[in-house]
């Protein structure tokens, strides 16, 4: 068991009214995993079904296993350029 | 200078052209984003710009690296600016020089039409009428009718 | 400013860039032509361009026309440098603006192609042996060998 | 009968030893009669079989027919950009 810090960004950080949220999660937990607490959280209905995760500044696949320390993102539909 | 920057200035493109230029290279491409006063209909007044910075910049360098390998070896530069801009006001700068044309063309198509998939940079459209909303261009345009 | 310029002075490509800006457009795409230090395998030192000014400028005018034709209505400004030109300098800038991007960078695309094919512009190439040769691209490349 | 003034351009200039070369046309003559003519002249037997021509600042057909007065151009292989 260990603490994750999500970090949030654009219309999500809006969503869940913060820029970031700690989650504590279990060893050897995946993406999937960190999303359904993610969807516990308040504020966080109006998510997409399946929003996009960046671990350590990668998108993440929804197996991936999620390591103590690593950099977690939650990615709105981007819109740069 | 970084091949890939977020940058809370203005984009000098001239500084960016000759950061590339280089008895090697024939051509140079660039392409330019602006802030247009028109989106989906409605009349915008300025575009707030906000990113993940760290992630961003890799991202952005993992697809310069891409184009190089599609297309050859090139240099390439990034700039895309965060924070409130005006209409007209530059977004973002691809600039691409290699030693032909076709292949500096395609590296700086290929790099804005996958900067647009996977870049996590947001805008927040602020309109003439007051409101604001966040750009989401996976959503369906709305529809004008119900029927 | 004129749409089409032939100039005998260095191109100023920040002008050309804010002489097409505006509200209405979100993309400006560019092309950049520079002189190349080898070609055809041969050191090249300068090149010397000319042209037959008053057909080039038309020409490149009626080029411009087609692309609005193909890819709607956009703000577009052409220079070509005419006169010695040292490795690494700017020969042509080709800049468009469009409300959308992919028109923007199809008509820069169309514009470089057919100045390729049509455009009363000459180079003669200075090598660094000393001669100097005019550049025909109508030729087929010289065989390395007779057989 | 009428004297146009050809302009050279480039190679073709080099070739003809001149930037501008005058020569007489019959009345109704066609780019293929200047083109014969300008065969004729020192020098130009080293230019391609058909070089292309410009009248009046566009490129000219075979068969269109030279005024008196027009603007003529002899077109070398074009390398601009």
């Amino acid at each position: 068991m260990y603490t994750v810090t999500v970090q949030l960004f654009a219309s999500y950080a809006e969503l869940l009214g913060s820029t970031a949220v700690e989650l504590p999660l279990a060893s050897g937990a995946t993406v999937n995993d960190l999303l359904r607490h993610i969807r516990a959280l308040p504020g966080a209905g109006r998510l997409p079904s399946a929003p996009r995760i960046a671990l350590n500044r990668t998108f993440a696949t929804p197996d991936q296993i999620i390591e103590a320390g690593d950099e977690i993102a939650l990615i709105p539909p981007v819109a740069g350029g | 200078m970084s091949r890939a920057s977020i940058v809370t200035r203005e984009i000098d493109l001239a500084r960016l052209v000759e950061a590339v230029r280089s008895p090697s290279h024939g051509a140079i491409s660039i392409f330019v984003g602006t802030v247009r006063d028109l989106n989906d209909g409605r009349s915008v007044s300025a575009i707030e710009y906000s990113a993940y910075t760290a992630m961003a910049q890799e991202e952005l360098e993992r697809i310069a690296d891409e184009s190089e390998k599609r297309f050859g070896v090139s240099a390439v530069v990034i700039e895309h600016r965060i924070g409130v801009l005006d209409i007209s006001e530059t977004s973002i700068a691809i600039v691409a020089a290699h030693p032909h044309r076709a292949p500096a063309m395609d590296t700086t198509r290929y790099i804005i039409e996958e900067i647009k998939k996977r870049v996590p940079i947001w805008k927040m459209e602020h309109y003439s009428d007051g409101t604001r909303e966040w750009v989401d261009p996976t959503r369906v345009a709305k529809q004008t009718s119900p029927a």
